[in-house]
C-alpha cells in the first residue's frame, strides 16, 4: 500500500565542507509512526544529516522531502512549519526564560500574533495567548514537569532540561521529531524513563528519529536503524539485523 | 599624475598609522575577544609622551620613544589589572563600556597633565621633503611606513617563531585548552594587553611629528583604526595591515577625486559595502582566522 | 514569598527612580550681590575659546569687586561648562536663569551652543552677551542677545581688502568642517564677488585630521594665487606644515581663529609669512600710541599674563569685553533685567579688547570694520601689515 | 495579587509619581532636567529593546534620533507643516531608513554589527553636517516651532515635562506588551540561543529587523520631542559620542530591564550636572564612575541595587 508518499525521503544527499565529504550519496526513506535510530561512530555525519533534514544546512546535491514535499533549500521556519522539529546534542534552552515560556516559544510557528497586535492586544490575541499557555501546560504534564512551569529554565537539573527541550520540540506539533543524543549525560534511571517517553511520543502519532550512542536504549526503542560511517550509508534494518551486521561491527571496532 | 602620486603618499602615510592602530585592536581581540575603545587614547598618550620626553626634556629620540611606549604599556598593564581582570562575570558589552569609561578617564587625565592646547614636535630627522615625480614625500612618512612594516613583520615572527607567541595564539584559539596544556592564559591576556597598548602608543609616537598632539586627538584615530581592523577582518594581522592601508588610500583619493567634505563618508560607505559583501572583513573568516 | 519579592522589587525600583529625582531640592537664596552667569566651552573641542574666556571673566569680575563693585554691590560669577554641547548649554542656561537667578549671561563660546540657548534667554528676559562669532546670532536682531566677538563678515572683508592690494584674483579655500569653518566659507563665497575674486577650489578638512596634503594638492592643481585656510587650532597648523612640504609657493591666509601665539608654536617655521586678520590684542605693543584701544589692550594683556602665566589670545577678550559692557550697563539698574538690556543697547563708543563697541537697537554686535587688523608672521612673531 | 493587578498598581504608582513631581517641582530648571531625563529614557528604552532583548548592538542609534529631529525641523520650520503632521512623518522616515539599513546590516553579528551600525551613524552625521542647504549644516538649524494644542502651549516647562513623561509611560507600556508577547518571547529566545531559536522556527532576521525598526522609531520620537523642546538642533547632538552614550545608558542601567533604561538615562543625564563642581576634574571623575559602576555591578544598576537590597533583607531576616 504505497499510494501515500514516505514521511521522510532522502535521495542521493551529499554535503561537503571544504575537502571533507561529510555526507556522501545518502538515500533512505521511512513511513510515519516509527522510531528510527541513526547510529555510527563519531564523525560519521549524523549531526550533519540532522542539520540537512532540519534545513540548517543546504545539501550540495540530492533531494529531501517530507510527505512528498521537497524541503531542501527551504528556510528553517518553513520546514518547522511543515512538521520537523529537533533537539540538540548539548541542550540548548532559552535559559533566562521560564520553563513554560520555552515551550511557548517552541510553538512559534503555530501562532500568529505579530508586532502590532502585541501592542494593541486585540481580543483574538488574548485568546491565542490563553490557548497557547494551556497547550504548553499540557506538554509539561506530558513530560512530567507540570509543577516547574514558572522556574527559570536554566536553573533546572540537567535531566529535566532534556525533558523540557523535548517538550519544546513537541510544541510545534511536528510530524517528525529529531532527537540528537537525548540520553547523553543521563543516568540509568533517567535513560529508562526517556525510553518510555520516546515510546509515548510515538503513540501520540509523532515519528521519532534518534541519534544515540547508548546502544541498549537504541536497540530497545527503535523500530528501524540506519548506520552511517564516514558520511556513507553502511546499513539499514531492524535492530537485531544491525546487531549482527559484520560491516557495522567492523566500523565500530575500527578495523573496517 | 603628480597629484595622484601625492594622494598616494598621503594615503600611505595615514594608512600606515591606521594599520599600526588596527594591529593593536586586532591582537587584543584575538587574545581576549575584547575591543578596547580606549585604544585611541593610548595613541594620544604615545604622542603626548613624546612631546614631553623628546620635545620637552630633550631625551635622545630612541630613549624617548622607548620610554613613551613602555609608559603607555604600563598604563595598559594597570588598566588590565584594575579594571578588566576584576570584573566577575564579564559580558563583552560590559567590558566595552568599561573601556569607554577608561577612554574618558584617560582623556580627562591627559587634559590635566598636558593642558587643553595642542602641542607639536619636530620630525625624527631634519631632511627636506623628497621629490618623486613632482610629488613631495616627507622623511617622516618614510619613518612611519618603515616602522609600520617592521612592526608587522616582527609580530608575524613573534607569533610564528617564539614560544610566547605560539602560546598566545593557542590562548586566543582556546583559552581553556591552553590552560590545560600548561600555558598561563591569564598572563597571556595581560601580555596581549600590554603589547596592544604599546602598539597604540607607537602609532602615537610616529604620528606626532606630522600632526598636532592634543588630549582629544585619540578618539578619531581610534575610530579609524577600529574601522581598519574590521575592514581587514578583526583578529588577522595581515588584515589589519591591509585594512589600514586601504582606508588611508581611499580617504586620500576621496579627497582628491570625490569631495573633501565627504571624505569620511566615502571611507565608511566603503566599509559598509565590504561588510555587506564579505561580512567578516577582507581577510577574516567566519570562525576567527588567527595570525 | 515569591509574590512579595516581586512586589518589593517593584516598590524598590519606583523608590529608586524617585530618589534620583528628588535629589535636587535646594533653592537659591536671594543675596545682596549681582550674579552674572557664564557658559563657556571650558573643556572639549572649543576649549581654546572657553578656557581663556572663563579666566578672563573671573579676572574681570575680581577686579570690579576689588574696585568696590557696582553701585556698592559685589558681582558674583557663576560659570558652567558646556563642553561645546548644545544640550548641555541649554541645561546650563536654565540652571543659571532658574536656580542661580543670574541677572545676565556671558557666553556661550561657540555658534551652535549660542543658537541653542538664545530662545531660553529670550523667554526668561535675561540679557545674554555671546562670545561666538557666527552672524546668525545677531542677524536678525534678537532683543535680548548681544555679542562681542567680531563677525566673520569683518574678518573676510579684512582679508579680501588685503588681497586686493596685492592683486590676488584667484583663490583656493580650505575650511574646517564645523560651524566656524562653515560660517567662514559662507562669507568667503558671499563676499568674493564684491572684491573681484574668484574661488577656484573649495575644500574642507576635519577638525582632528592629521594630514591635509590631499586637499592642498587638489587646491594646488587648480592654480590659485593664494590660499585661505579657515579653521581653529590645531588643524590650520597642520595645513601650514603641509603647505610648506608641498612647496605651494603662494601666500597663505589664515582666519582669526588661529590668532594666538599657539599657532606660531605649533606651525613652527612653516608659519613664516602667513597672513591673518586679528583683533588688535595680538599686536598691542606695535600699535601707535594714538590708537584708542591701546591702553585697554595693554592693561588686559598684562593683567592676564600676570594672573595666569600664559600668553594672551584674542578669545578671552570676548568675555572680558562682555563683562565690562555688563558692568557699565548695570549701573543704576538696581538689578532690573529690562533696564540692563536697555542700557546695553544704549552703549556708545565703549573701548574694548575686540574693538570699539557702539550698540543700537538694530546693531547688537556693535563693531566696525576697524576691529580687525591684518598681521603677518615674521621671525616667529606678529608684524602689522599696512 | 494577580500579575495584571500588580502591573496596574505599578502604573498607577508611576503615574501619580510623575504627577506629583510635576506639581512639586517649582523650579523650571528641575523640570528641564527631568524633561531631558525623559527624552534620554525614551532613547535608552528603544535601544534596550534592541540590545537587551534582541541582543543586537547598535553603535549608530543617534542617527535615528537625528533623523527624527531633522525631519520634523525641516517639515515644520522650512515647510510650515503642523508639528502634529510632521510627527508621524518623522517617525516613518526613521523607520524607513532603519528598514533599508537594517536589511543588509543585521546580517552581520557581534563587533561587525557594531562596526556596520557605527559606519551608518557616521554617514548620517556627515549628511546632517554637509547637506547645509536643508539641514542648516554645522552651525545648526534654528527656529523650530514649539508644540501647542489649540491655545495650550506645550513647550513651557511643566507642560513639556508632562508631555515627555506621558509619552515615556506609553512607550513603557508598549515595550512591556511587546516583551510579553509572542514576538517578545521569540526575541528573548534569540538572545539566549540564536541557534535554538532558529531551530524552533523563529525567523530571526525578520524579528531583528522589526525590533531594529521599532527602536529606530522610538529614537525618532525622542528626536521629535528634543527638537520641539530646544527649538534648535545641530549635528553635534547626534554624533558618534551620542550613540555611545545611548549604549552606555542601556548597559549601566541594566540590559533587558525597562527600569534599567530609565535609571541609566537618569544617571547619565544627572552625572554631568553634579560633576560641574569638579571643573577640570569632571572627565576623570566621570570616567571613573563609569568604570566603577561596571566593575561593581556588571549586570547594571537595576540588578546591582536589587541584589544589594535582597542581601540586606536576608541579613535582616536572619
Amino acid at each position: 500500500m504505497k499510494d501515500k508518499p514516505a514521511l521522510l525521503k532522502l535521495a542521493s544527499v551529499s554535503k561537503a565542507f571544504g575537502g571533507v565529504q561529510a555526507l556522501d550519496d545518502i538515500s533512505f526513506e521511512f513511513d510515519a509512526g516509527l522510531i528510527m535510530g541513526l547510529i555510527g561512530p563519531n564523525g560519521a555525519g549524523k549531526t550533519t544529516l540532522f542539520n540537512v533534514i532540519t534545513g540548517a544546512y543546504v545539501p550540495d546535491s540530492g533531494a529531501v522531502s517530507l510527505d512528498g514535499i521537497p524541503i531542501q533549500g527551504r528556510r528553517i521556519q518553513d520546514i518547522v512549519h511543515l512538521g520537523i522539529s529537533r533537539t540538540f546534542q548539548n541542550v540548548e534552552l532559552f535559559e533566562s526564560m521560564s520553563v513554560i515560556e520555552n515551550i511557548m516559544v517552541g510553538r512559534h510557528v503555530r501562532t500568529r500574533s505579530g508586532f502590532w497586535s502585541a501592542i494593541t492586544r486585540v481580543p483574538a490575541i488574548r485568546r491565542e495567548e490563553k490557548a497557547l499557555r494551556e497547550r504548553a501546560q499540557e506538554l509539561l504534564d506530558f513530560v512530567g514537569l507540570a509543577d516547574q512551569a514558572d522556574r527559570r529554565s536554566g536553573d533546572l537539573p540537567f535531566g529535566w532540561q532534556r525533558l523540557l527541550e523535548i517538550a519544546r520540540a513537541l510544541a510545534s506539533d511536528p510530524k517528525l521529531l529529531l532527537l540528537d543524543e537525548p540520553a547523553a549525560g543521563l543516568n540509568a534511571v533517567e535513560t529508562g524513563r526517556l525510553g518510555e517517553l520516546i515510546g509515548n511520543i510515538r503513540d501520540l502519532g509523532v515519528t521519532v528519529m534518534l541519534v544515540e550512542h547508548d546502544m541498549a536504549l537504541t536497540m530497545s526503542v527503535c523500530d528501524q536503524i540506519i548506520v552511517l560511517d564516514q558520511g556513507c550509508m553502511l546499513a539499514e534494518g531492524l535492530p537485531r539485523e544491525i546487531q549482527s551486521n559484520a560491516a557495522v561491527m567492523a566500523a565500530y571496532l575500527g578495523n573496517g | 599624475m603628480e597629484a595622484f602620486v601625492q594622494y598616494l603618499f598621503s594615503g600611505l602615510t595615514n594608512g600606515a598609522i591606521y594599520a599600526v592602530i588596527a594591529i593593536g585592536f586586532s591582537m587584543l581581540y584575538s587574545a581576549t575577544e575584547l575591543i578596547n575603545f580606549a585604544h585611541g587614547e593610548f595613541v594620544m598618550l604615545g604622542a603626548l609622551g613624546l612631546v614631553t620626553l623628546w620635545g620637552g626634556l630633550h631625551l635622545p629620540l630612541p630613549a624617548a620613544f622607548a620610554l613613551t611606549v613602555a609608559g603607555a604599556a604600563l598604563v595598559g598593564f594597570l588598566f588590565e589589572r584594575t579594571a578588566i581582570r576584576t570584573v566577575k562575570k564579564p559580558h563583552p558589552i560590559v567590558l566595552v563600556i568599561i573601556t569607554v569609561g577608561a577612554s574618558i578617564f584617560l582623556r580627562g587625565g591627559a587634559m590635566m597633565i598636558w593642558g587643553k592646547d595642542a602641542h607639536s614636535v619636530p620630525p625624527f630627522s631634519g631632511h627636506p621633503p623628497i621629490d618623486v615625480a613632482g610629488a613631495k614625500l616627507l622623511p617622516q612618512s618614510i619613518w612611519i611606513l618603515v616602522i609600520a612594516v617592521v612592526l608587522a613583520v616582527g609580530l608575524f615572527y613573534f607569533y610564528r617563531r617564539t614560544l610566547t607567541g605560539k602560546a598566545m595564539q593557542a590562548t586566543a584559539i582556546n583559552k581553556w585548552g591552553a590552560w590545560l596544556s600548561g600555558i598561563p592564559s591569564e598572563r597571556m591576556v595581560l601580555l596581549a594587553f600590554v603589547m596592544s597598548t604599546g602598539l597604540g602608543a607607537t602609532a602615537g609616537v610616529i604620528i606626532a611629528p606630522i600632526t598636532m598632539c592634543s588630549y582629544d586627538m585619540g578618539t578619531m584615530l581610534g575610530l579609524k583604526g577600529f574601522c581598519a581592523a574590521m575592514l581587514g577582518g578583526i583578529g588577522s594581522l595581515w588584515g589589519a595591515l591591509a585594512g589600514g592601508f586601504t582606508l588611508g588610500i581611499v580617504e586620500a583619493l576621496a579627497v582628491g577625486y570625490v569631495s573633501s567634505a565627504a571624505k569620511d563618508a566615502v571611507a565608511f560607505i566603503l566599509l559598509l559595502l565590504i561588510l555587506y559583501i564579505k561580512p567578516s572583513g577582507l581577510f577574516g573568516t567566519a570562525d576567527a582566522s588567527r595570525f | 514569598m515569591k509574590e512579595r519579592t516581586a512586589i518589593h522589587s517593584h516598590g524598590v525600583r519606583t523608590v529608586l527612580v524617585l530618589a534620583v529625582i528628588m535629589i535636587f531640592t535646594g533653592s537659591a537664596l536671594a543675596e545682596e550681590v549681582y550674579k552674572i552667569g557664564g557658559i563657556f566651552s571650558v573643556t572639549g573641542r572649543a576649549s581654546f575659546l572657553g578656557d581663556p574666556e572663563k579666566k578672563s571673566m573671573e579676572m574681570m569680575i575680581e577686579s570690579i569687586n576689588a574696585a568696590g563693585g557696582i553701585d556698592g554691590r559685589q558681582l558674583e560669577a557663576v560659570i558652567y561648562d558646556t563642553e561645546g554641547d548644545p544640550t548641555k548649554a541649554v541645561m546650563a542656561i536654565s540652571k543659571l536663569i532658574n536656580k542661580d537667578n543670574v541677572l545676565a549671561i556671558v557666553g556661550p563660546s561657540t555658534t551652535p551652543t549660542t543658537l541653542a540657548v538664545m530662545p531660553f534667554a529670550e523667554k526668561a528676559g535675561t540679557p545674554l552677551i555671546s562670545c561666538a562669532a557666527g552672524n546668525k546670532i545677531t542677524m536678525p536682531v534678537n532683543p535680548w542677545i548681544f555679542k562681542t566677538a567680531q563677525s566673520d563678515i569683518l574678518a573676510v572683508r579684512a582679508i579680501f581688502e588685503h588681497m586686493k592690494t596685492r592683486g590676488i584674483q584667484k583663490i583656493g579655500i580650505l575650511t574646517v568642517a564645523n560651524a566656524f569653518g562653515e560660517s567662514g566659507r559662507e562669507q568667503l563665497e558671499a563676499q568674493a564677488g564684491d572684491f573681484g575674486i574668484t574661488i577656484v577650489q573649495a575644500d574642507k578638512f576635519g577638525g582632528n585630521d592629521t594630514d591635509m596634503t590631499a586637499q592642498l594638492t587638489k587646491i594646488k592643481g587648480a592654480g590659485p594665487d593664494a590660499v585661505i585656510c579657515w579653521g581653529t587650532n590645531p588643524g590650520p597648523a597642520v595645513v601650514s606644515k603641509n603647505a610648506q612640504q608641498l612647496e605651494l609657493g603662494i601666500p597663505i591666509y589664515q582666519s582669526h581663529g588661529v590668532a594666538s601665539p599657539k599657532f606660531i608654536e605649533l606651525a613652527g617655521e612653516s608659519a613664516e609669512g602667513t597672513l591673518l586678520p586679528t583683533g588688535k590684542i595680538l599686536v598691542y605693543g606695535l600699535l601707535p600710541d594714538a590708537d584708542p584701544q591701546k591702553a585697554v589692550l595693554t592693561a588686559y594683556a598684562e593683567n592676564y599674563t600676570k594672573a595666569f602665566n600664559q600668553p594672551v589670545s584674542g578669545f578671552g577678550g570676548y568675555a572680558y569685553d562682555a563683562v565690562n559692557i555688563l558692568a557699565k550697563a548695570l549701573k543704576g539698574t538696581g538689578g532690573d533685567k529690562g533696564k540692563l538690556r536697555d542700557n546695553i543697547e544704549a552703549i556708545k563708543d565703549h573701548v574694548g579688547v575686540s574693538g570699539v563697541f557702539t550698540f543700537t537697537p538694530d546693531e547688537h554686535n556693535g563693531l566696525a570694520a576697524d576691529a580687525f587688523v591684518m598681521v603677518q608672521i615674521q621671525n616667529g612673531t606678529w608684524e602689522l601689515v599696512k | 495579587m494577580t500579575p495584571s493587578l500588580k502591573k496596574g498598581v505599578a502604573y498607577a504608582l508611576a503615574c501619580s509619581a510623575i504627577a506629583g513631581i510635576g506639581l512639586a517641582a517649582t523650579n523650571p530648571y528641575h523640570l528641564q532636567v527631568m524633561t531631558f531625563i525623559g527624552i534620554n529614557s525614551l532613547l535608552a528604552l528603544g535601544l534596550n529593546l534592541l540590545m537587551g532583548y534582541a541582543g543586537q548592538i547598535s553603535l549608530g542609534h543617534a542617527a535615528f534620533y537625528g533623523i527624527g529631529a531633522y525631519t520634523t525641523a525641516i517639515l515644520t520650520a522650512t515647510y510650515g507643516l503642523s508639528p502634529w503632521l510632521s510627527l508621524p512623518m518623522a517617525v516613518a522616515a526613521a523607520a524607513l531608513v532603519a528598514f533599508l539599513v537594517g536589511m543588509p546590516t543585521l546580517k552581520l553579528s557581534g563587533y561587525y554589527l557594531g562596526m556596520g551600525t557605527l559606519g551608518f551613524g557616521m554617514i548620517a552625521f556627515i549628511v546632517f553636517r554637509e547637506w547645509d542647504g536643508v539641514t542648516g549644516g554645522a552651525s545648526g538649524f534654528v527656529g523650530i516651532p514649539p508644540l501647542a494644542v489649540g491655545p495650550l502651549n506645550l513647550s513651557s516647562g511643566r507642560n513639556y515635562f508632562y508631555l515627555v513623561w506621558g509619552v515615556l509611560l506609553v512607550a513603557i507600556l508598549v515595550c512591556r506588551r511587546i516583551i510579553d508577547s509572542r514576538t517578545g518571547r521569540a526575541l528573548r529566545a534569540i538572545h539566549d540561543s540564536e541557534n535554538a531559536a532558529r531551530a524552533v522556527g523563529v525567523g530571526t532576521m525578520h524579528l531583528k529587523l522589526q525590533v531594529f525598526v521599532f527602536s529606530a522609531a522610538v529614537a525618532a520620537l525622542a528626536g521629535f520631542l528634543y527638537a520641539h523642546y530646544v527649538s534648535f538642533i545641530s549635528p553635534g547632538t547626534f554624533d558618534f559620542l551620542m550613540s555611545v552614550r545611548m549604549v552606555t545608558m542601556v548597559v549601566i542601567g541594566g540590559m533587558a530591564s525597562i527600569w534599567g533604561a530609565i535609571l541609566g538615562a537618569s544617571l547619565l543625564t544627572l552625572l554631568p550636572e553634579w560633576l560641574h563642581a569638579f571643573s577640570d576634574l569632571e572627565m576623570v571623575v566621570y570616567g571613573l564612575i563609569m568604570m566603577g559602576v561596571m566593575i561593581v555591578m556588571p549586570q547594571g544598576l537595576t540588578r546591582g541595587i536589587l541584589d544589594l537590597y535582597e542581601r540586606a533583607r536576608e541579613r535582616h531576616e536572619r
